[in-house]
């Protein structure tokens, strides 16, 4: 097996990540309030889903310790994320071609 | 009860010889694998049955060259069946732009069909021969699926929303057609004939006298006044909405620049979220009529709708954009 | 047929799992994954014999046009109650619920799955969500068909709709423990030298299988929840007339559903990949290939679900798009059956019933497969969608594939799971029976879909009674055909002749420990030094001793 | 998994019983993604088709309520973490205090839930009971608003569920680490409950801006 000897993350890391995820959630906060649709359509949602990736990554590597575990853990996240994508993507993708019919 | 099994029934619209053609050459295909596959299977069986109670077989581990054939072969051919296949459903999904347009609304078990002058009839659908027909279907309550085996076509007829199918009837006379998605008790009741006529027989049918129901139209205008569009879709432009006046089947030039075609799909999209593309010069003020209108009010609506369409368009407060303007 | 002569007495060893504890709750609490193979054995004969009285009832009803038996209503629950309990409580959990338990820690050489307590926690949900499904057949009925599609089951049904696909909700949780046993067992649970590449190929189909059942699952138990939730409290998550998208409860119920015909080939395919070589006594052509492809149409699975669709008004992009991915997900199904029948050349080949049961799965599932194509390509599902030929479509692949590659599993390691020996002549009888049987069965339905008769009818025209009749008939020779193991399983538990540790002689790890097993599997803690299927160099297994191989090992002539 | 760090029957090494129940937590996480999946594909397919409203009743719930959940669920994560580092490090003491501070702040995060539950309740934006929306708005747009809610609900009640599960480990977690149970060798139940935890946390991040901050600047 690919298990090797565990990491101890130390509590200052932990600290600075939390830090890092409160700054992150006002920023949201914040983002949403201003309208960034004006200068580019659908940007306000492009950032707040972007803004709450970094904080999901953040909590995955760091709390759940993914940044140090095996091979075999990172694979299992990159499919559960992969899959999730085939069902958001290939669906929404027959959504928004609709619109490109001739009729 | 018919005497012999016809592998295919008959062929009455454009697509059925295209569809067979096409079938044809899938079962081809399929039968020289599963004839190829069973003949070696049942040849090895035999020839290397086992001979003595500790015979072992000769250890063949696999074969690059074999496993590289068959995997490009039938990708190969499934590519075709894929390209040929892709083809013809474009084709079917794509109605020609001068097709006579008929109205399937179905409703928990029965068909109601209107005709493009407005005549209307149930579980029964006449269509001229060598004409190309786009049917345009609705449904009041499940899914439905609107199929005519003679035809080789079908298309679910889906709840909140128009799908629309076509195809050009190539033989006069009477073919079954059946909902084929399933949709409650009576679904295997829910079926009719279509009935493939000359021209000249249609035309005649088509003016003959209108059954006892109510002309589409008028019942169209009554709804019209009754749900008050009127106070607004004023007929001269000066209203708080557009004059409908031609609109129907014309070009609309909308709020953020861009322009649509008001077919059948956009007049139900304004009827029931009208705030998706509103109208340049007007403001999204009309409420929805989502859940408010049963799909046979909004067919009767677009054929009021539709009649309008030669009606004198006004200079000023228009849908439509006017002829002879860009 | 001059198979097994001279077998030596065997008698049953003195310690195994079946006597190891006596009493209703030594079973009913073990935690021992071969008995809960049992306890599945039982719940999905169960599930089987009512779906098959459905079925029966459906055949003999479609006799006449007109129909003979049963209302519309009922009619519409028969077929409907068919496919919830031969699906979701059948198909699905049986081969890798039952064979797959039974067998999974024996060939990986482990004492037990990862987590028993889990695995037995997983029947348990099964056996709830069952009852919750029973109490709605019994209770009104479901009249929805199997797919559930909104608004009709969310709005529309009169039927005890809520109370079912809660009951499938459940369910999905035991498929999704399992599926977490499975993959932690196969990767954690492994023998010294039971390397990846030496896995039995039973083993890589139950990984992909577990794939879906990990990644599938949990989408259509979110999906039933929902139409349970709109259809109690009256919400519009898929129901136009309050706004929501019926066509997005496809998309949601395809995503998992169409991966779910692979849950029902994959255990199938992986117990043919077993059988061919064993009764063939020499290595599978093409392991590698076999054991990938099994993964890739586990994953490429997931990437085809909308041609379920095609014609419900999804964008002509989307159709294209996944009716070009469907194809690609038919070659590693070629592959596989290329592979097997190139494992029968120069084979030592014998005639025993999991044998037949092997081959006869070849052509069925080679019909089903080929006519898979069919229902992918744009321009013909047209035409044939919702017709009887999508029928007769599936039932190749689920019943002559699916329930074949079961019935040969049984029939391969009853020996093993009992420690007797099954009556052959009788087995080879009823393999035979069922071939027969199906292929006039669901032959016919292939016509009647290409002459236009829509599925899920409960009368027609009178131009598709004949083939009806033709069906209805071979439906009876196919009911012979799985009542006979039925009777000759149960028989041959307490009169069969002792079978011996490895009475075909196979080459997995199962076969090297005592038939049926001891409690712990395995005396000692297995090692292993040997290739999969390797008869050549396997001289324990005390053939080819005495005669040379016919040529020297090598792959390409 | 419980009790003490014993090996059990079916496995040869602690190592290889360790490497089993991390792996089966990773890949349950991987069954809830999914799980959660399928709400958030409604989702989106709804909210495309309504942006309007749902950027209207969005704009119904709490900022500050939702804000402060969002920092009281985080900080959750950050406690819950140092209880896995204490148990790794062997600080016997601090577990039960880390384990009681999460506990504490998860129990806020559901009372502040209930708190906006009621809010709801009494604004009659609850689906499924009598349901308006804003006084007068039309049909159309009160049935639109209930998807929203009712996805709203779905999601956040979802979430709810498996915060009440977690506190319920921590519960039994707590048990167990004051009897002394989890040292430096064997502390697995703490890191796995801890993955859940954390990922329960997870799906909040994605929960808070699509269902409180849709377009809150018109």
């Amino acid at each position: 097996m690919s298990e090797h000897a565990e990491h101890v993350v130390s509590p200052k890391i932990y600290l600075l990540i939390f830090a890092a995820l409160m700054v992150l959630t006002v920023t949201t906060a914040w983002a949403a309030t201003v309208d960034l649709n004006a200068y580019f359509m659908g940007l306000n949602i492009i950032v707040a889903l972007v803004i709450a990736t970094c904080k999901a990554s953040l909590v995955v590597l760091f709390f759940m310790h993914a940044y140090y575990s095996a091979k075999r853990t990172k694979l299992i996240i990159i499919c559960g994320v992969f899959w999730l994508a085939i069902m958001l993507f290939l669906t929404m993708g027959d959504y928004a071609t609709r619109s490109w019919e001739v009729h | 009860m018919p005497s012999q099994l016809p592998i295919y029934p008959d062929q009455a619209s454009n697509f059925a010889p295209q569809v067979d053609t096409l079938m044809t050459f899938m079962i081809l295909v399929s039968a020289f694998f599963t004839v190829a596959i069973t003949a070696a299977v049942i040849f090895f069986f035999f020839k290397y049955r086992r001979k003595s109670e500790n015979e072992i077989g000769v250890p063949i581990h696999g074969d690059m060259r074999l496993e590289l054939t068959w995997i490009v072969i039938p990708l190969i051919l499934s590519m075709v069946m894929f390209g040929w296949g892709a083809v013809v459903y474009v084709d079917f999904r794509h109605p020609p732009q001068d097709a006579l347009d008929i109205y399937v609304v179905g409703k928990q078990w029965m068909w109601k069909i209107q005709q493009p002058n407005g005549r209307r009839e149930i579980n029964e659908l006449h269509v001229p021969v060598g004409r190309d027909i786009k049917l345009i279907l609705a449904s009041e309550d499940v899914i439905h699926d609107f199929y005519v085996p003679a035809f080789r076509v079908k298309m679910d007829v889906v709840p909140g929303r128009y799908n629309t199918m076509w195809f050009r009837p190539t033989e006069p006379g009477r073919y079954h057609f059946f909902c084929s998605q399933y949709c409650g008790t009576n679904h295997a009741q829910m079926g009719g004939w279509v009935t493939v006529m000359e021209p000249a027989d249609y035309a005649a049918w088509l003016s003959s006298s209108m059954e006892t129901e109510t002309d589409p139209i008028l019942a169209g205008e009554k709804l019209f006044s009754e749900k008050s569009c009127s106070m607004c879709h004023l007929a001269d432009g000066t209203g708080r909405g557009p004059s409908l006046n031609g609109i129907y089947n014309g070009s609309v030039r909308l709020a953020d620049g861009s322009t649509v075609r008001a077919d059948d799909a956009y007049i139900r999209e304004s009827m029931l979220l009208p705030n998706a593309k509103i109208v340049a010069g007007f403001l999204p003020i009309m409420p929805s009529y989502q859940g408010q209108l049963t799909e046979d009010e909004i067919l009767s609506l677009t054929t009021y709708i539709r009649s309008l369409q030669s009606q004198p368009v006004p200079a000023k407060g228009a849908g439509v954009i006017p002829a002879g303007k860009k | 047929m001059a198979t097994t002569t001279t077998a030596p007495a065997y008698t049953m060893p003195r310690d195994h799992y079946l006597n190891s504890s006596y009493g209703i709750r030594s079973w009913l609490l073990t935690t021992d994954h071969k008995r809960i193979a049992w306890l599945y054995l039982a719940g999905v004969t169960f599930f089987f014999t009512l779906g098959g009285i459905f079925a029966a009832m459906i055949r003999i009803h479609l006799l006449v046009p007109n129909g003979l038996l049963v209302s519309p209503e009922t009619y519409n629950k028969l077929f409907t109650m068919h496919g919830v309990a031969m699906i979701f409580f059948f198909l699905i959990p049986s081969i890798p619920a039952v064979l797959g338990n039974f067998l999974i820690p024996l060939m990986i050489g482990a004492k037990d799955v990862a987590f028993p307590k889990l695995n037995l926690l997983s029947w348990y949900v099964y056996i709830t969500g069952g009852c919750f499904v029973l109490y709605a057949f019994a209770t009104g009925g479901l009249d929805t068909g199997w797919t559930f599609y909104t608004p009709l089951s969310s709005v529309y049904s009169n039927s005890a709709v809520a109370p079912a696909v809660i009951g499938i909700f459940i369910n999905g949780f035991s498929s999704i423990l399992t599926g977490i046993n499975f993959a932690v067992t196969i990767h954690t649970m492994r023998a010294p030298g039971m390397t990846w590449f030496r896995l039995p190929l039973f083993i890589w189909a139950h990984y992909a299988t577990s794939i879906i059942f990990i990644l599938g699952t949990p989408v259509i138990a979110i999906t039933l929840l929902l139409v349970a939730l709109e259809r109690v409290f009256h919400l519009g998550f898929f129901n136009p007339a309050l706004g929501g998208d019926p066509i997005l409860f496809q998309h949601l119920f395809w995503f998992y559903s169409h991966p779910a015909v692979y849950i029902m080939i994959l255990p199938a395919m992986g117990v043919i990949s077993e059988i061919i070589p064993t009764f063939a006594r020499k290595p599978i052509f093409g392991y590698t290939f076999i054991a990938a492809s099994s993964i890739s149409i586990a994953v490429i699975g997931f990437f085809v679900w909308a041609h379920h669709m095609f014609l419900t008004g999804e964008s002509t992009y989307a159709a294209l798009a996944f009716s070009l991915l469907s194809y690609l997900v038919a070659i590693p199904s070629a592959v596989k059956v290329f592979n097997w029948t190139a494992t029968l050349y120069k084979g030592s080949i014998s005639y025993d019933t999991p044998m037949l049961y092997a081959l006869g799965f070849i052509g069925l599932f080679l019909i089903g497969g080929l006519t898979g194509l069919f229902l992918a390509c744009l321009g013909l599902d047209i035409n044939i969608h919702d017709t009887y030929f999508v029928i007769a479509h599936f039932h190749y692949i689920m019943v002559g594939g699916a329930i074949m590659g079961y019935l040969g599993g049984l029939h391969f390691w009853w020996p093993k799971i009992t420690g007797k020996l099954y009556p052959e002549f009788l087995a080879r009888v009823a393999a035979i029976t069922l071939f027969v049987g199906f292929n006039l069965t669901f032959g016919p339905q292939f016509l009647l879909g290409l002459m236009g008769m829509p599925r899920r009818y409960h009368n027609y025209p009178p131009e598709f009674q004949v083939l009806n009749v033709l069906s209805t008939a071979g439906a009876s020779i196919l009911a012979i055909g799985y009542l006979l193991p039925m009777v000759y399983f149960t028989w041959s538990v307490r009169y069969g002749k002792v079978a011996g540790p490895n009475p075909w002689p196979a080459t997995g790890l199962e076969w090297s420990t005592d038939s049926p097993p001891p409690a712990e599997n395995f005396d000692v803690t297995p090692v292993v030094d040997w290739e999969p299927y390797d008869y050549k160099n396997r001289a324990d297994l005390g053939l080819g001793t005495s005669v040379a191989p016919l040529a020297p090992a090598h792959g390409d002539d | 998994m419980h009790r003490t760090g014993e090996l059990y029957g079916q496995f040869q090494t602690l190592e290889q019983q360790k490497a089993s129940a991390t792996l089966g937590m990773w890949i349950f996480l991987a069954t809830e993604i999914l799980f959660f999946g399928g709400l958030f594909l409604t989702y989106t397919i709804n909210r495309q088709a309504y942006p309007d409203v749902f950027a209207d009743a969005s704009k119904t719930l709490s900022l500050p309520l939702g804000t402060i959940n969002t920092l009281v669920l985080i900080a959750s994560s950050l406690t819950m973490a140092m209880a896995v580092w204490s148990a790794e490090v062997g600080k016997k003491k601090l577990i039960p205090l880390f384990l009681v501070l999460t506990l504490i702040l998860g129990s806020i995060f559901l009372f502040i839930k209930g708190i906006e539950y009621h809010d709801k309740y009494v604004e009659h934006h609850i689906p499924g009971l009598p349901f308006q929306f804003e006084p007068g708005s039309s049909v159309a747009t009160n049935a639109h608003a209930e998807l929203f809610f009712s996805l709203y609900f779905g999601m956040t009640g979802l979430h709810a569920m498996h915060m009440v599960v977690g506190v319920g480990l921590l519960i039994w977690l707590l048990r167990q680490s004051l009897k002394g149970r989890f040292t430096p060798d064997y502390n697995t139940p703490i890191e796995n409950v801890g993955l859940y935890w954390h990922f329960v946390d997870i799906v909040w991040i994605y929960l808070y801006p699509l269902l409180y901050l849709i377009d809150r600047h018109k």
